[in-house]
């Protein structure tokens, strides 16, 4: 295998050896684990570095406008040009505020998307560490974003801050229901709940077996990150800046940054649950192409969430709960007994994608016509306009 | 390697300050939390006992998993409980919540 | 004494003394804080033990969800007048023997017990525990009533918190 | 198994420094005039009335209560859809029922109106 089909490979031998002559094996073992952690993690800081250009450039695109443009050719470092401004500035702490708790909720905001990157696999080899409970531990580690969000609301004392804060939280937990329940759907399909065997598995990627499931992990993952139309946590208008009011300077950068990184994990994540990871023609020989292949993919979805983000308006806090609890949740243990049951039953048969199919197809037909049914008993509340003299020009 | 005992110890530790906790605290919802403390130190012990015993079988994780739905359930409803105590009488402190007392 | 032995006395010392700012600190959302540190400390105790899927559903029910529960209990019993009293109620000092004989007599009764010391046995490289424990608990010989019982009791513990929680309705 | 964790256990005690030492920097290299007006809680201008505490709607706690109900059962579903293949029909059935409970717990949140936000 030559240097450029697998250079993470090739270097990480390199220096194992190395070390070897040197250091007895446990120490090697950890310094290896230590270059690895900052291999992966730097990654995905250096990511969002170039993430944050993009999304303005695209966001741009869609709002007619060119986006940055001055600093560096296509407006290439406005970003660095953003950290040098964001770290110049003061660092505001309210008298209030509880200043642990204020001070490690950025930290902890980076922390835990950053963490979900130690179980992605990049490519055939190339991941931090293959844990057996890899789905759950993705589920795991969001709680802390959870908490972030909250300690963040609660340690500003500021009303709008707090309010902020539980919103939020109460989005973000109700749409880690709906989530749960449908990355089950993958864990079913591939056997296991290890990342590797998650994408080795998918020689049909798992988008056809389960579409439904794919669009329902995508809609409840816009939500987890807070984009429009689900970006009621910084109602502007009504609740100030949501939990972040307070932060100034680089800390407000940190949810920043966590924010953008978190939008492209949520991608990335989609790529490999449904779009078959790093699979391509070529990927298993090479792993690089590998590394592409999952990047295009995370772009795609990322894409979407940018497309969803530039097209849609906010909607109202009820109808978010309310389409997550009335529809979003049922629909996904539905299609979790379907998936199960059919699974088994066609188990080892040529009429288990047909059945998949056809039983996601229904069950889309179905809570189709139920919610055009409780739609029409809802009883439409008309908004009627008073005639009002038209203001004429003096 | 880590000896059982220590595992055994430190769940004990726990569970005293679990209990202190439950004891001392006027809060009713402090006092959830010390019992949160106590059913952490039990699955400590679980799945100790787990695998240093009986790791053949899978019976320490499973019950371990049950600790967490009763854990769960509890926390439901005694919050439940209190918000709703706290609604009626204004007050979460449990010496003052004492009309079933006679 | 080996990395095991460093990290776990490391994780026990952050456990006990978070859990005992817990329920010494008159702040609650500190409280509860300190709670979710001990919990987290909890969860590393479940790795050493080999238990990775308990130590991940530990953080997912504890931290993810328990946790958030009590801060938002708290943020809906605090008000002003519940804020600044004593935390402690006035059977303190027999609170603070009765936990510690109770701990001390464990400890003397475990440090009496034969099997004390005891070492884990290795386990076999093979095996995926995730999986033996998922057919555990559906299997006829396993805990498949424990299984069904449980589903049953976060059904009533839902009823049960939703008939309390829920306010009255206002018209009588 | 514990080598797998190893990597987990190294990175939440490196990742925790990467966002650190940006705001260190900025510690050294902001300006740090604060001044009492500056540190008020910010609301827009306005002076802060009364307490940050404001009366919560319940809703807040029966929505957090739905979702631990829904966590839990991830707990006990997860091995379930792991062990998928040593399962019976019948074990796949039980998972089934175990589910249908919990819609049990669902429905009845729902048409006690529990799930409504106003």
């Amino acid at each position: 295998m030559s240097f450029f089909q697998d250079p993470v490979g090739a270097i990480s031998a390199l220096i194992s050896n190395f070390l070897y002559t040197l250091l007895p094996q446990a120490w090697t073992a950890l310094i290896m684990t230590l270059l690895g952690v900052v291999a992966v993690s730097s990654f995905g800081l250096i990511i969002v570095i170039f993430l944050i250009w993009v999304e303005r450039k695209i966001a741009a695109r869609f709002q007619d406008r060119l986006g940055p443009n001055r600093a560096g050719p296509y407006g290439l470092l406005q970003t660095f040009a953003d950290m040098v401004k964001l770290v110049t500035k003061e660092d505001v702490i309210p008298a209030k505020a509880d200043r642990l708790a204020f001070n490690i909720a950025p930290i902890l905001s980076v922390v835990a998307v950053l963490l979900i990157w130690a179980v992605v696999p990049f490519a055939p080899g190339w991941i931090g560490t293959d844990l057996n409970v890899g789905v759950l531990y993705i589920a795991a580690v969001g709680s802390f974003g959870i908490l972030s969000v909250l300690m963040a609301g609660w340690s500003s004392n500021n009303k709008y801050a707090l309010l902020g804060a539980f919103r939020a939280v109460a989005q973000l937990i109700s749409y880690e229901v709906p989530m749960l329940i449908t990355l089950m759907v993958p864990v079913l399909l591939a056997r296991g709940m290890g990342m590797v065997d998650m994408v080795k598995d998918q020689t049909v990627w798992f988008i056809v077996l389960a579409p439904v499931s794919g669009i329902i992990f995508l809609v409840s993952s816009i939500a987890e990150i807070g984009r429009t139309p689900f970006d009621l946590l910084e109602a502007e208008s009504e609740i100030v800046a949501g939990y972040h009011t307070e932060y100034t300077g680089m800390k407000f950068g940190m949810f920043f940054a966590a924010e953008f990184l978190h939008a492209f994990t949520v991608g990335v994540l989609f790529a490999i649950f449904f779009l078959g990871g790093w699979r391509g023609p070529g990927a298993e020989a090479t792993p690089l192409l590998g590394v592409i292949y999952l990047m295009l993919k995370g772009f795609f979805g990322y894409f979407i969430v940018m497309w969803v983000r530039s097209t849609l308006p906010r909607i109202r806090i009820d109808h978010m709960l309310a389409l997550n609890w009335k529809f979003l949740t049922p629909l996904s243990l539905a299609l979790l007994i379907l998936t199960a049951i059919v699974e088994k039953v066609f188990e080892g048969n040529a009429w288990r994608v047909p059945a998949l199919l056809i039983g996601n197809a229904l069950i889309l037909i179905v809570s189709y016509y139920f919610t055009r049914a409780i739609s029409r008993r809802v009883t439409k509340e008309r908004v009627t306009f008073k005639k009002r003299p038209v203001a004429k020009p003096a | 390697m880590i000896p059982l005992s220590w595992y055994l110890y430190l769940s004990a530790g726990l569970f005293g300050i679990g209990l202190y906790g439950v004891l001392a605290r006027k809060n009713a919802i402090a006092i959830l939390m010390g019992v949160e403390l106590m059913l952490n130190a039990v699955n400590i012990n679980i799945v100790a006992f787990w695998r240093y015993l009986t790791p053949q079988n899978m019976s320490g994780q499973a019950f371990a998993v049950m600790v967490f739905a009763v854990a769960a359930a509890e926390v439901a409803v005694g919050l439940a409980l209190v918000i709703s105590i706290y609604r009626r009488r204004k007050t979460v402190d449990a010496n003052e919540i004492n009309l079933m007392k006679w | 004494m080996t990395a095991e032995q460093g990290v776990f006395l490391f994780i026990g010392f952050v456990t006990l003394f978070s859990a005992y700012t817990m329920v010494t600190r008159s702040n609650l959302v500190h409280a509860a804080l300190f709670l979710i540190v001990a919990l987290f400390g909890v969860a590393v105790i479940f790795v050493l033990l080999d238990a990775g899927f308990l130590a991940v559903v530990q953080v997912l029910v504890y931290i993810g969800a328990i946790a958030i529960l009590m801060i938002f209990a708290v943020m809906l019993t605090q008000d002003n007048a519940s804020r600044d009293q004593e935390s402690m109620n006035i059977n303190y000092g027999w609170a603070v023997l009765l936990s510690a004989l109770f701990a001390f007599a464990l400890i003397v009764m475990l440090g009496q017990w034969q099997d004390i010391g005891a070492m884990a046995p290795t386990l076999d490289a093979g095996r995926d525990t995730v999986v033996e424990l998922g057919s555990a608990l559906v299997s006829p010989d396993g805990y498949v009533i424990p299984f069904e019982v449980a589903s049953v009791l976060l059904l009533a513990a839902l009823i049960g918190a939703l008939v309390v929680a829920r306010p009255q309705k206002k018209g009588k | 198994m514990q080598n797998t964790w190893l990597f987990i256990g190294v990175f939440i005690a490196i990742a925790g420094v990467f966002p650190l030492l940006p705001i260190v920097v900025a510690r050294f290299i902001a300006p740090h005039k604060p001044n009492p007006i500056k540190l008020e809680t910010y609301e827009c201008g306005m002076e802060t009335v009364g307490e940050t505490w404001v009366q919560f709607k319940v809703q807040y706690y029966i929505y957090a209560l739905v979702f631990l109900v829904f966590d839990i059962e991830t707990a006990f579903l997860f091995p379930w859809a792991v062990a998928f293949d040593a399962l019976p029909l019948f074990a796949v059935i039980e998972g089934v029922i175990f589910i249908l409970i919990l819609v049990g717990g669902l429905m009845y949140a729902w048409r006690k109106g529990a799930l409504e936000w106003s």
